[in-house]
């Protein structure tokens, strides 16, 4: 386990992400409850309550994990904390950390043609919003 | 009664048998569904960090759309907007609670609109399970000349109807609001323990697999439970669980493919409705065969 | 900033003249003035800027030694060239082609597409442009493109509808391709995907043309040429085909016997040249506009400077009908910032009339445009009765709000949307009110003489579009010139891809006839005063020009 | 004889300032524009091309056919005492006092590559080519750019679900000048997305028109050659007279 000194940088972070969902996420207690009703945690490199763990404690590292991006924004989460925090706005918050500065976490445009045909217009609109800045 | 319509993109596409399965059974409750003059796409997901206002620019500059048909008089339901894709239904509907709970985004999304009318914040989104059980289900099942006896249906809700909580139609824990409709309309209705686990959403763009996946899991656990078919009311859904059969089957070739429809396909065949408006042939797995086996359709 | 005050667009003492027309318009609704007769149309052509005395002289040398021109014509083809033939370096090809084609409006670009139906490989094909590709006039072409596809009419009929037109001067070979290639080019650039105007069932809408028997004209909106060009150039693009922009030829090049091999182009922004080889060239440079000929303004594009001919003329070819100029009758009078812009005859078809300042319809709406030009300015400069504007310029009033009258409320903003936008962003709303045209530079009618494939009496050098001369003799009817461009554009394409599957060496490249010019013009007695192709026209500020001190 | 040329003389003369550039004695009312931050005295009733050339820039870029049709001479500019940005075409707009401004020489924009004969005509076209049509946010800042007043962003949101024909009527006044593509903050392409709209529209959308195909074959099959064999060989006084004796089709 790597040692953590909690820098100005660190809280800086979590300042930022804070604002950006609107959340007090030094509240998050640990209790993993997010991370069990996540339907998609079995193919995150984070559990969701280590995503919280590590913005609590300032962790810029979190912004390279894959589970940011695996998160689906379906709110299993949001209904179930009992702090009533909300996840899903920190995960977004994380991802717009990323897409802000005008990158792109799908290439849109590398898709090939023939899945773009087949996808319904729904699902494009949601990855554009989702994934690319 | 005339009330105004949202459609939302993919209702004109892919998921073209909603909408013309959802106008037909409207139509004969004695809805007529108006459509928004010059509507764009909501954005399909709700924006989620708190500085981001250009996001909702579309869900309101839509609600702009149904006050201006308010004022000119096109609609007699004089608050709301229906819809009937979940996710355009959650999108809308948060953003809106969004500025009418905060003047200041609202002024600020107004002025950035400044070709268009303020909006008032006045209006209501509802989605059409909403409607339909403000109508009455016994209304339903009164229209239901062909009740769907026999049929075993497993309702799948996925997330957006159900949270978060604030913008939820029922309880999001354990919803009943298909269950009761399909009962009342006389099917077997199968409960899914995965009726409200995420299907995956726009992953499916790039990790289908990881959508194959859920899907087999939300459709596997039905079948074990003794579905026949699941039904949805959110295209994306429809499309993770109905499309991505292909992918689920290629990774488990033993896996039986099963229909799944658009609550409102299955009304229009428990109302004995003309074939044209139930769109089947935009199913990717043919519904028409266990139709037919239970005597439903001809 | 002291300003006159304009109601609706127009000065007091306008507003008042338009209550004269406004006064007659009843009566002028089921009124058509009669068309002329040949002898009152020979008549009236005599103060038509190509018949009124003092604009042409004879041409010293060349090929149509001894032809009569227009001065500003003449002036180009006795002027000496922007290199110095001895001083220029052509040992390094910079671009190896098998087809150049100089010129990116329709005449170039179907060239460039039909050359490569035809088997070129779309990087053996060079397009340059002297700006961007579809800098061009035929973007601008407003009313339509002709052709006879409808059951009751028939090639011969649109044959002796243009060769009448064109004063029986036009070259029959040319004129019977033109009119027999004419459905199937409307045929293709419905394949392509243009969207021209249609009626409720589907059929193409079919709308009169001046100078026409029958209606023929297919129109998309008021944006014919723009939707032509567009889908036409969308196409080229999807084919790769190889393209140079702000790229002007300045020089052709030959080889030893005289064939042309290719151009000398100018990066018109670093002012470095670029030596092109060709197998085929292909001409389609445009007209002469902006030569602002007798000094009238002009509809067409920036670029209408003649390049083409200047440079044709120097490798040997011959012109025909160079002495004609086409004036379109309706050229925007007022208000002064749109002066010279094109008010497409479609409006006249659809309902418009000429009428003078006492609000009275003096002409036949839809006589052929050399006729309506000069009867507009025989009303305003013989018989007085035109209508001056604030700045001095005398016009007749086009009155347009007939056209809703006679198709109904909506129809003038629809099927003329871009005239509608020019005049509202000038605050006149032509649906209510008439405005103010006279006669502008707007075609030439001549220009390099060619065979029914474009060819030229020299080798390796083909023409199309407005730069030929022969097809419409001495004046050309609306919507004959976007067919010219596109059926010669097509034919030359077609003829230069053959032509170059069997002549498969490439010829060396010299700038010989450039010197035997040179010694023509001094022969002549021809003092380097003047240089050309002039490329662009200039009219910067003379108050700014005549302090500038050149340093770069 | 004298009076035709002197005919011709007034006409250059009252046509001089379009013609050949403005001259100071002609102006009465001036107004100051600022290019690229430059301030400059230009006479009031120029449009803001004809302004740029007036003040001594001899125009390379960003000019064109100067008559609202080609999309050159894009610019855009700040009125004094305004924050909003405006966009509109050179040729097409009179200069105000106090304007400032610049020209758009060049939109950089990739233009997909397709084959329109082989293109099924799907809604899911738009997608396939210019997928970032889904990152349209319907702020409508094309729609606000638009020197043609076009509803951009109506048709961009026709092409998110496929509907050719709205992409088509609402984009065909388009003239391809690229500012709704420079200001687009989902970067968008949207000139060329309507352009692809509009040939799937002209090509499938709308049917080939019978009697055009029947003449077209005709044609081909030589129903009018002995008709043009003859009136190809006629002389000129058989023309004439030909010509004369046309029936006109009745209106």
């Amino acid at each position: 386990m790597k040692k953590l000194v909690i820098t100005s940088e660190n809280i800086k972070f979590l300042k930022k992400i804070n604002e950006l969902a609107d959340q007090d996420i030094t509240l998050c207690e640990q209790c993993g409850t997010c991370s069990g009703s996540c339907p998609m945690v079995a193919d995150m490199d984070i559990t969701p309550s280590q995503i919280m763990r590590m913005v609590q404690l300032g962790d810029l590292d979190v912004l390279n994990s894959k589970a940011i991006w695996v998160c689906a924004s379906c709110y299993s989460c949001t209904v179930r904390c009992p702090r009533n925090l909300d996840v899903s706005k920190v995960a977004e918050a994380l991802r717009q950390v990323y897409l802000r500065k005008a990158l792109d976490y799908v290439e849109i445009k590398k898709i090939p043609k023939y899945e773009l045909v087949s996808l319904p217009q729904i699902a494009i609109v949601s990855a554009c919003r989702k994934f690319t800045g | 009664m005339k009330i105004a319509y949202y459609p939302g993109c993919t209702l004109k596409t892919t998921a073209k048998n909603f909408e013309t399965s959802a106008i037909a059974i409207a139509r004969e409750l004695g809805i007529e569904m108006v459509e928004l003059p010059r509507w764009t796409c909501c954005g399909t997901v709700f924006s989620l960090t708190a500085d981001d206002l250009i996001h909702h620019v579309a869900p309101i500059r839509n609600l702009i759309r149904v006050q201006e048909m308010i004022e000119n008089g096109q609609i007699e339901d004089e608050k709301r907007v229906l819809t009937l894709c979940s996710m355009c239904f959650n999108t809308l509907k948060r953003s809106n609670l969004r500025v009418k709970e905060n003047t200041e985004d609202l002024k600020k999304i107004n002025d950035l609109m400044y070709r268009e009318k303020d909006y008032r914040a006045e209006i209501e989104v509802i989605q059409l399970l909403e409607l339909l059980k403000e109508i009455g289900f016994d209304k339903l099942k009164a229209k239901a000349k062909n009740p769907l006896k026999n049929l075993r249906v497993a309702p799948y809700y996925g997330c957006m109807i159900l949270r978060p909580i604030e913008v939820g139609i029922d309880d999001p824990e354990d919803p009943t609001i298909q269950k009761d409709l399909l009962e009342a309309l006389g099917a077997e209705v199968i409960d899914n323990p995965y009726k409200k686990v995420c299907c995956g959403s726009y992953q499916t763009v790039n990790n289908k697999e990881k959508v194959a996946e859920l899907a087999y899991n939300i459709l596997g656990h039905a079948q074990q439970e003794g579905a026949e078919a699941i039904t949805t009311c959110c295209p994306l859904c429809a499309f993770n669980l109905d499309t991505r059969q292909k992918e689920v089957l290629k990774n488990h070739p033993d896996f039986q493919q099963m229909p799944v429809f658009y609550i409102t396909q299955l009304i229009a065949v428990a109302f004995g409705l003309d074939n044209k408006t139930f769109g089947f042939n935009q199913n990717y797995v043919d519904p028409k065969p266990l139709l037919k086996k239970k005597g439903l359709i001809k | 900033m002291a300003e006159i005050k304009l109601i609706d667009g127009y000065p007091e003492y306008m507003r008042k003249l338009i209550e004269k027309v406004e006064k007659t318009r009843s009566s002028r609704i089921n009124y058509t003035p009669p068309a002329m007769s040949r002898q009152e149309q020979e008549e009236v052509l005599k103060v038509h800027p190509d018949y009124a005395p003092g604009g042409k002289r004879v041409i010293t040398i060349g090929p149509n030694k001894g032809d009569i021109g227009p001065n500003e014509v003449v002036d180009l083809l006795e002027a000496y060239p922007l290199i110095d033939p001895g001083k220029t370096d052509l040992s390094k090809i910079d671009y190896e082609t098998d087809i150049l084609i100089i010129g990116g409006g329709l005449a170039g670009t179907s060239a460039a597409l039909w050359a490569n139906n035809s088997g070129v490989p779309s990087d053996k094909i060079l397009l340059v442009n002297k700006l961007r590709h579809g800098d061009a006039n035929s973007i601008m072409a407003e009313g339509g493109t002709q052709a006879a596809d409808r059951e009751i009419d028939s090639v011969q009929r649109h044959y002796l509808d243009t060769i009448g037109g064109g004063h029986f001067a036009n070259k029959p070979d040319v004129v019977r391709a033109l009119v027999e290639d004419a459905p199937f080019i409307i045929k293709w650039l419905i394949e392509m995907g243009a969207i021209f105007d249609r009626e409720e069932n589907g059929e193409l809408v079919e709308k009169w043309g001046g100078g026409t028997s029958i209606k023929r004209m297919h129109s998309c909106r008021d944006y014919t040429g723009l939707e032509e060009l567009r889908v036409i150039r969308d196409e080229f693009r999807n084919r790769q085909i190889l393209c140079l922009e702000q790229y002007p030829a300045i020089e052709l090049l030959t080889d030893d016997n005289n064939k042309v091999t290719g151009a000398i182009l100018w990066n018109l922004e670093t002012g470095e040249y670029k030596i092109v080889r060709a197998k085929a060239t292909i001409l389609a440079t445009g007209g002469f506009g902006r030569l602002h000929i007798r000094g009238f303004p002009t509809t067409n594009h920036y670029g209408a400077t003649f390049d083409g001919p200047v440079l044709a003329y120097r490798v040997g070819v011959k012109l025909r009908d160079i002495d004609t100029v086409q004036y379109h009758p309706t050229g925007a009078a007022y208000p002064i910032q749109i002066v010279g812009y094109l008010l497409t005859e479609k409006l006249r078809s659809s309902g418009a009339q000429p009428v003078n300042v006492d609000g009275e319809a003096f002409v036949f709406p839809l006589e052929p445009r050399d006729v309506e030009a000069a009867s507009f300015i025989r009303e305003c400069y013989v018989r007085n009765k035109g209508i001056t504007t604030p700045t001095g310029l005398r016009g007749i009033w086009l009155d347009t709000p007939l056209i809703d009258i006679k198709n109904g409320k909506g129809y003038l903003a629809r099927a003329f949307p871009g005239m509608t936008r020019l005049y509202k962003r000038n605050g006149i709303d032509m649906s209510k009110d008439p405005v103010l045209v006279f006669p502008t530079l707007h075609y030439q009618n001549g220009g390099v003489e060619t065979d029914p494939w474009g060819r030229t009496n020299v080798e390796g050098l083909w023409v199309a579009g407005e730069v030929s001369g022969g097809v419409h003799g001495k004046n050309r009817l609306m919507g004959n010139s976007t067919l010219d461009c596109l059926v010669f554009g097509r034919r030359a394409g077609i003829n230069a891809a053959e032509y170059v599957k069997t002549h498969t060496e490439t010829g060396n490249i010299t700038l010989e006839h450039v010197k035997k010019y040179i010694d023509m013009l001094n022969e002549a007695g021809i003092k380097p005063e003047r240089r050309a192709p002039i490329l662009l026209p200039d009219y910067r500020g003379r108050a700014a020009l005549a302090r500038i001190i050149d340093i770069f | 004889m004298e009076e035709k040329t002197n005919i011709m003389e007034r006409i250059a003369e009252a046509n001089r300032p379009v013609t050949t550039g403005v001259d100071e004695k002609d102006i009465k009312d001036w107004v100051t524009i600022y290019i690229m931050g430059k301030g400059y005295r230009v006479p009031a009733d120029l449009t803001i091309l004809t302004a740029i050339e007036y003040a001594g820039y001899r125009l390379l870029r960003s000019v064109g056919c100067r008559q609202g049709h080609c999309g050159a001479c894009a610019t855009i500019y700040r009125r004094a005492g305004e924050y909003k940005l405006q966009a509109d075409l050179a040729c097409q707009t009179r200069v105000e006092d106090g304007m400032y401004l610049v020209q758009i020489p060049f939109s950089p924009a990739e233009k997909a590559i397709y084959d329109i004969t082989k293109e099924p005509y799907d809604a899911s076209v738009f997608i396939k080519y210019y997928p970032e049509v889904a990152r349209c946010v319907s702020c409508n800042t094309c729609t606000k750019s638009c020197p043609q007043d076009l509803e951009v962003m109506d048709y961009v949101q026709s092409a998110i679900r496929g509907d050719f024909e709205a992409v088509a009527d609402d984009s065909f006044d388009c003239i391809q000048c690229g500012m709704c593509a420079i200001r687009c903050p989902a970067e968008i392409v949207q000139y060329h997305v309507a352009q692809l709209g509009r040939r799937m529209y002209g090509r499938y959308g709308l049917t080939m028109p019978k009697h055009l195909k029947k003449r077209v074959e005709e044609i081909e099959k030589g129903k009018f050659k002995e008709a043009m064999d003859t009136i190809t060989s006629k002389s000129r006084e058989e023309l004439e007279k030909m010509y004369a004796e046309r029936q006109r089709e009745p209106d």
